[in-house]
């Protein structure tokens, strides 16, 4: 069974790969994002594959991690492409705490 | 010593519990770092002062335990011993740096209290920046000073460069600004080799203590691929941040950009920090590498620097890069006492003279930048050709200029004259004298730049004293103190010189005896009569008085002109970035080739 | 094994290729792009490597945070940005150049072939004394009670990086509010994504400081977690960065390091040596210092990323 | 041929990109992408040491897999990495700003311009 | 529900999701099999209170309760249509990658969504973008929710109503509607 | 009984390692960028789901299923909201011009 995770992981990772011809190809700096994403889901998945298989401790935690960041790398693209404003039609926030508070 | 019977037990009870004393200087800087942000601009100066005349007298306890114990004291941090854990020792090396970075990190304080206090009640940028800044460099000197572990080095180095990089830019000019971030790239990538090497010496031995390492290695047949590509990559690496020709594309620009204080700091100090894990690593580490023929291009490199350095040094029309280039020179010193370590005299003696030169530059070239700042600071400028009148507002500070330039030269009895001496004795024993012919251009280059400088601000009539702005008195008499300190320093008693050799093997002849012979007062004439000639030489060509540059000059001055702008042309190519990376990853191959071949040869 | 070393296979080709790919990129946009598709390829061969801690601080510093930053640096500098616009543009010399770095790679590839085997190693060194300092996980052990003062020192490296980015300021500005975070507080997705997502990311991060002590985790890995979200309320507009001078801002920058300190010192007179932990209360007073640094290092890091202040446009006095 | 080969040789290979990439890119940004790159190779470099020697203690059956000393020393190193990226990204963005001041006088500094872009 | 007790099942969602983490931790204690013994399983506990309590009051400074109420079982149906839509929407692209013709038909249209707070309108954004061919690009300016959608052929905007129609019977008012 | 879970797993993962190469193939072949992001979002993420349901059996306690269905939570949950962020940051400049006609042909108002 071990076999087949490792090779699921295996196959995981050149689909994964495949994906980054993207990034090589791009055209535009969008779609290279998009691979980067693909690579956060492929990797959460073959993280999870190689953790169970391998039955190394934490590799569950290291995909949440992933699975928490992926979103936080696409911020970094839209706050880099200085390209906002997907949402709200109306500009600011109405609610929402506006102290300088650290996060806990 | 026999009258200090009552001390000599104080400290020794104080070292024995395995020298938690050692701790303290590792301690009060990071404290000060964090108390420092707590306290705020407004209050740091004082409380740095306090904080740095504490590690002084630090300093010198341990000073005082390593020399009546006789041996280097050791520390187990968290009562784990190496390999596991980490060890701090202090040998005679770390005893010399730890106080010559509390003097002149003491002496920069009191010079700054005035620069970065906050005019107003409000803590200012300057005021918080620099002296937390100042606090960084100490600690990570004071690190570098004591610790045993490779590592912990690494991480002692890179709070040195990052204390170091924002010292530059201080001012925030759009140079200043250029200048450190090249100094922060170059430096980045020398510390990114010294870790790839200290790996390697894990991967090889599976420790990263110095002490354990250097047994290992010792105890070889010979010296395994792993440890020469290691000594290869973490040599070259600490010449990139030291700044060894031709790989100090960085250090002029950002020398000479920082604020007065903090160039004295980046000068005397922050650059032998680096050199400091070179001497541990090729004195202590891989002792082997010393009797390799390798070990000559580190000489050789020191030598084109001495050269390089002084005569770009005579070019500059701007005094804080006059200087400059002279620390590129200075630290040719230091490189050549690799090839002569491995000279009769023994790998002691040869380190000794070299830690003299860090002590003497430290000293001279902080007070010279000192006083190349308040020069600044008076007139508005400091271009050279400008300067005159300057020595009758600040003849204090132009008098600490003369002194200090006096050790950099290596005039009677400044240590610069020591450490001359012993190279030449060492350069003669080993049958070597053409680095003797080195060391004899260096001092008459740098006796022309500095008479030229001095010429130019004892002449003419300046600006009036009413006109330019008074310095503080402080400010002036601490530029002196460190200058006369270089000065004097030849005229310690010997025994002090025994101090390094602590926790080594003792060179054939005592240190004591040697310097001892290397110092008297009708050698004096002899030193000087050479500096006479340079400063008639000056005199002659110099536009003093009113007279400007003579028309048509004879063909000596082509030719000196001639040379001048082919080594300004070198130096210019050879600090463009793209040449002095390919000057990096040449020096790599060549040291590592040079290692392998000359590590096979001494097998066969 | 055959699968397992196809997948290392496919890794380290991956790896390789997308490294050159990013020196080839044609902007520093897409360059930074590709390093963070790297950095997550990374965190896998650190999984490959066994060291899953390594793994979660690379994902978090080295792809989250690093590539944060480089993106934004990317897009908001011109292409041929400042400083050393010389590359190096003679054909000839970029491939002398290339010729030699590939001698150095190939040089040190052949020194590690020749690594002594079996390899020398701590590992039963740490196996061994790691009951003595309380914590299952061996990497936990290393760095907080072999090896203490490396991470002592590394949290303090962190304060002269931070001064140092703060000085960047200009002289009026100081006493402002850090400005080099991008503003996106109206765009609607991102304000859901960071009105939701910090809750789970403090809970993650909670999670990972305290399963630290037995299993891979630890403060960095938690203290980056927090970094990220909190830049991420930042950069919705949700909250704001402390002023410069915010003394409770100062203060928790340097509660970790002066609890570590404290502890150190204390460490003399409990423990016989500085840094020692005695033996029955090594597991709590650890933990102790992981709460308090991660704290102290998500707010560095954190800073770090929101670059040296600005001042406000408010006009607001900033506090004595 | 084992995987810890395998990664050695690639973090290799990675210095050398890593070094041609600091050498050679124009451009402050890019030299810094192509510093973190080299760094990662000889964090893998350290990674596979790390491995190597975990091997041999699980083979003694010691249960351990890696050695733990130098994968902590990765941690820290990456920290130490992260914190130089963000001093130079810092003064470049500055550097930047400064410059974009002196060729068009006037303009608002990239900081506060930054601040206006974000919206549609 | 009334708003302290909307916060009170955030916090336990919250803890919910902490035991989710600590899982084995925790749960081998209820399991009948301690690991570390009573002292850490409290610890643990305590702990995951502590961390719940520090999330709760990050999501409510985040993002205050909103006015109006939330019908559960409307909710449970909603996250089942969710799970079932999202599986057809994986479903649909993979068939559409996989054709070798590649049926697609993409294009805009626009939705005059009429939820007009915030965030709940991104709420809605969110949870259509997982939807089959759907996935919302931004509001124009009209207010209408504008979707890229990968086949204009499909009944989208049908679906998108029936959506917003469940949606709105969740949160009952509220929504700051017209 | 295990050798039915080992099915129920290598059916499951082996669908979600399908669902992979369809995002991959959606990312590779799609005319142009938003299309290629509903590939990403909607196929990977239903990969990535069957990928857990697949590995729960294969653990040891079934208590670390919970970990698993966490991780899958969270990852719907980034996805969700970065697609629709991406989708906002990489719309063409023309969007808005696209849909000028106004409310679509089949707009239903309810």
């Amino acid at each position: 069974m071990n076999e087949f995770l490792l090779a699921a992981a295996g196959f995981v990772l050149v689909t994964v790969a495949l994906g980054l011809i993207r990034i090589l190809r791009g055209p535009g700096d969008a779609d290279r994002i998009l691979a980067a994403q693909l690579l956060g889901t492929g990797g959460v998945a073959a993280m999870l594959l190689l953790g169970v298989a391998t039955g190394l401790p934490g590799v569950t935690d290291l995909a949440l991690l992933l699975a928490l960041l992926a979103a936080f790398a696409a911020v970094a693209f839209v706050a880099g492409s200085g390209r906002g404003a997907a949402g709200g039609a109306t500009p600011g926030v109405a609610e929402g705490g506006t102290g300088g508070e650290e996060p806990e | 010593m026999e009258a200090s019977a009552i001390p000599t037990a104080w400290l020794a009870g104080l070292s024995a519990p395995g020298g938690v004393l050692l701790v303290v200087p590792l301690i009060l800087p990071v404290v000060g770092l964090l108390l420092g942000l707590l306290l705020g601009g407004r209050r740091l100066g004082p409380f740095v002062f306090v904080l740095l005349s504490a590690g002084l007298a630090a300093a010198v306890v341990v000073a005082a335990a390593v020399v009546t114990g006789g041996e280097p004291m050791l520390y187990q941090l968290g009562g784990w011993s190496p390999p596991l854990g980490v060890a701090l020792k202090a040998d005679g090396l770390s005893v010399v740096l730890l106080l010559t970075s509390a003097v002149v990190t003491l002496g920069v304080a009191v010079y700054a209290q005035r620069d970065f206090r906050p005019p107003g009640a409000r803590e200012t940028r300057g005021s918080l920046a620099f002296w937390m800044l100042l606090l960084g460099v100490w600690a990570g000197l004071n690190t570098v000073a004591l610790g045993q572990d490779l590592f912990t080095l690494f991480v002692a180095l890179e709070l040195l460069t990052f204390s170091a990089v924002p010292l530059v830019s201080l001012d925030g000019r759009a140079e200043t600004l250029a200048a450190a971030l090249r100094y922060l790239l170059f430096a980045l990538l020398g510390s990114v080799l010294y870790l790839l090497g200290a790996v390697l010496l894990y991967g090889a031995y599976g420790t990263l203590d110095i002490g354990l390492l250097a047994v290992q290695i010792a105890a070889a047949h010979a010296l395994p691929p792993s440890v020469l590509a290691a000594a290869a990559l973490m040599t070259v690496g600490l010449m990139a941040k030291t700044a060894l020709v031709p790989l100090h594309l960085w250090l002029p620009p950002a020398h000479a950009g920082a604020p007065p204080a903090a160039s004295a700091i980046l000068s005397a100090l922050v650059v032998k920090g680096s050199f400091f894990l070179l001497l541990r690593i090729w004195f202590d580490l891989i002792p082997g590498l010393l009797d390799l023929p390798a070990a000559q291009a580190l000489g050789v490199l020191g030598a084109a620097a001495i050269l390089l350095g002084n005569l770009m040094a005579l070019q500059q029309a701007r005094l804080k890069l006059l200087v400059a280039y002279s620390t590129v020179a200075q630290i040719g010193y230091l490189f050549l006492i690799f090839p002569l370590a491995g000279t009769t005299s023994g790998p002691t003696w040869a380190l000794s003279a070299g830690t003299l030169q860090v002590v003497s530059h430290a000293l001279a070239k902080g007070s010279l930048f000192l006083a190349a700042g308040l020069i600044a600071k008076a007139l508005g400028h400091d271009r050279i050709r400008d300067l005159a009148g300057v020595g009758r507002v600040l003849p204090i500070t132009l008098l600490a200029s003369g002194v200090a330039g006096l050790s950099l030269v290596g005039i009677q009895p400044s240590g610069g004259y020591l450490v001359k001496a012993a190279l030449q004795g060492a350069a003669e024993a080993g049958g070597t004298w053409w680095w003797g012919l080195v060391l004899d251009a260096g001092g008459l280059l740098t006796a022309a730049y500095l008479l030229w400088f001095i010429g130019h601000a004892l002449s003419g009539h300046g600006p009036h004293p009413a006109t330019a702005k008074a310095p503080g008195r402080a400010q002036e008499l601490v530029a002196l103190a460190l200058a006369l300190g270089s000065l004097l320093l030849g005229l310690l008693p010997a025994q002090v010189f025994e101090l390094i050799s602590v926790g080594r093997v003792p060179p054939p002849e005592p240190i004591a005896t040697a310097w001892a012979g290397a110092f008297h007062w009708g050698s004096l004439a002899a030193g000087l009569l050479p500096l006479l000639v340079v400063a008639v030489l000056v005199l002659a060509f110099g536009p003093w008085g009113g007279r400007r540059r003579p028309g048509p000059l004879g063909w000596p001055a082509v030719g000196a002109a001639g040379l001048g702008s082919a080594v300004g042309w070198l130096d210019a190519r050879l600090r463009c970035w793209p040449v002095a990376g390919f000057s990096l990853l040449a020096l790599v191959l060549t040291l590592g080739v040079g290692f392998a071949f000359g590590a096979r040869a001494c097998v066969t | 094994m055959t699968s397992a070393l196809a997948v290392d296979a496919v890794l380290a080709l991956l790896i390789f290729g997308l490294a050159l790919w990013i020196n080839a990129a044609r902007t520093a946009y897409g360059a930074a792009l590709g390093f963070m598709a790297y950095g997550l390829l990374l965190a896998l061969v650190w999984v490959r490597l066994a060291a899953v801690d390594v793994a979660l601080t690379e994902v978090a510093l080295g792809a989250g945070l690093t590539g944060f930053l480089l993106l934004g640096a990317a897009a908001r500098l011109a292409p041929d940005a400042s400083f050393d616009a010389v590359g190096v543009s003679g054909k000839g010399s970029r491939f002398l150049i290339a010729l030699l770095c590939a001698v150095v790679a190939v040089g040190l590839a052949a020194v590690v072939l020749v690594l002594p085997d079996p390899a020398p190693t701590l590992a039963p060194l740490v196996h061994a004394n790691l009951a003595r300092t309380g914590v299952g996980n061996p990497v936990t052990g290393v760095l907080m009670a072999h090896r203490a003062v490396d991470t002592l020192l590394e949290t303090l490296v962190l304060i002269p990086a931070l001064i140092g980015i703060w000085s960047l300021s200009s002289d009026p500005d100081w006493g402002g509010r850090p400005g080099s975070l991008p503003d996106l507080s109206s765009n609607g997705p991102l304000t859901l994504l960071a009105q939701v997502l910090p809750p789970f990311g403090i809970l993650v991060a909670i999670h990972l400081v305290w399963v630290g002590a037995e299993d891979p985790g630890g403060k960095f890995q938690g203290a980056a977690v927090l970094a990220a979200m909190w830049v991420l309320v930042l950069v919705a507009g949700l909250g704001r960065a402390p002023r410069v001078t915010s003394q409770a801002s100062r203060l928790l920058l340097v509660l970790g390091p002066l609890v570590f300190v404290g502890i150190g010192i204390a460490g003399v007179w409990l423990a016989g040596a500085f840094l020692a932990y005695p033996e029955e209360w090594a597991k709590p007073l650890i933990l102790a210092i992981e709460a308090a640094l991660t704290l102290s290092v998500a707010l560095v890091l954190g800073l770090l990323l929101a670059g040296p202040p600005v001042a406000d446009g408010g006009g607001v006095e900033p506090r004595p | 041929m084992s995987g810890e080969t395998l990664f050695g040789l690639c973090g290799a290979a990675l210095v050398g990109v890593g070094l041609f990439g600091v050498i050679c890119q124009p451009g402050a940004l890019r030299k810094l992408i192509a510093f973190n790159l080299l760094g990662s190779g000889v964090f893998l470099l350290f990674g596979v040491i790390a491995k190597r020697g975990g091997g041999a203690l699980a083979a003694a059956g010691q249960g351990a897999d890696g050695d733990p000393v130098p994968q902590a020393l990765v941690i820290t190193g990456l920290v130490v990495a992260f914190a130089a990226t963000a001093i130079a990204i810092a003064l470049l963005r500055r550097l930047a700003g400064l410059n974009d001041q002196g060729r068009s006088e006037g303009e608002p500094p990239p900081a506060s311009r930054s601040r206006s872009d974000g919206g549609p | 529900m009334s708003l302290p007790l909307s916060r009170m099942a955030r916090g336990v969602g919250f803890f919910g999701f902490w035991l989710l983490l600590a899982g084995p931790g925790v749960l081998d204690v209820a399991a009948g099999t301690p690991s570390g013994g009573p002292v850490a399983w409290a610890a643990e506990l305590v702990l995951g209170l502590l961390a719940s309590l520090a999330a709760t009051w990050a999501s409510l400074r985040l993002l205050p309760p909103a006015p109006g109420r939330v019908r559960f079982t409307t909710l449970a149906r909603l996250a089942a249509r969710f799970l079932w839509q999202s599986i057809l929407a994986g479903v649909d692209v993979a068939l559409r990658a996989f054709d070798p013709r590649l049926p697609l038909n993409p294009g805009y249209l626009a939705y005059p969504l009429r939820i007009r707070a915030d965030t709940d309108r991104a709420l809605f954004g969110a949870y259509t973008s997982l939807m089959p061919g759907t996935l919302p690009v931004g509001s124009d300016t009209n207010g209408a929710l504008v979707y890229h959608c990968l086949d204009l052929e499909k009944p989208i905007a049908a679906g998108l109503a029936g959506d917003e129609a469940l949606w709105r019977r969740v949160r009952m008012g509220g929504l700051g509607d017209e | 009984m295990s050798l039915t879970l080992d099915l129920f797993t290598v059916a499951a993962v082996s669908l979600g390692a399908v669902f992979f190469l369809a995002g991959t193939l959606g990312l590779l072949r799609f005319p142009d960028t938003l299309s290629r992001l509903h590939a990403l979002t909607k196929a990977d993420n239903l990969g990535l789901g069957l990928v857990v349901l697949g590995l729960l059996p294969q653990v040891a306690s079934p208590l670390g299923w919970i970990g698993l269905i966490a991780v899958w939570l969270l990852a719907l949950l980034s996805g969700a909201t970065a697609g629709q962020l991406l989708a906002g940051a990489v719309r063409p400049p023309e969007w808005a011009r696209l849909t000028a006609p106004g409310p679509g042909k089949d707009t239903a108002d309810d």
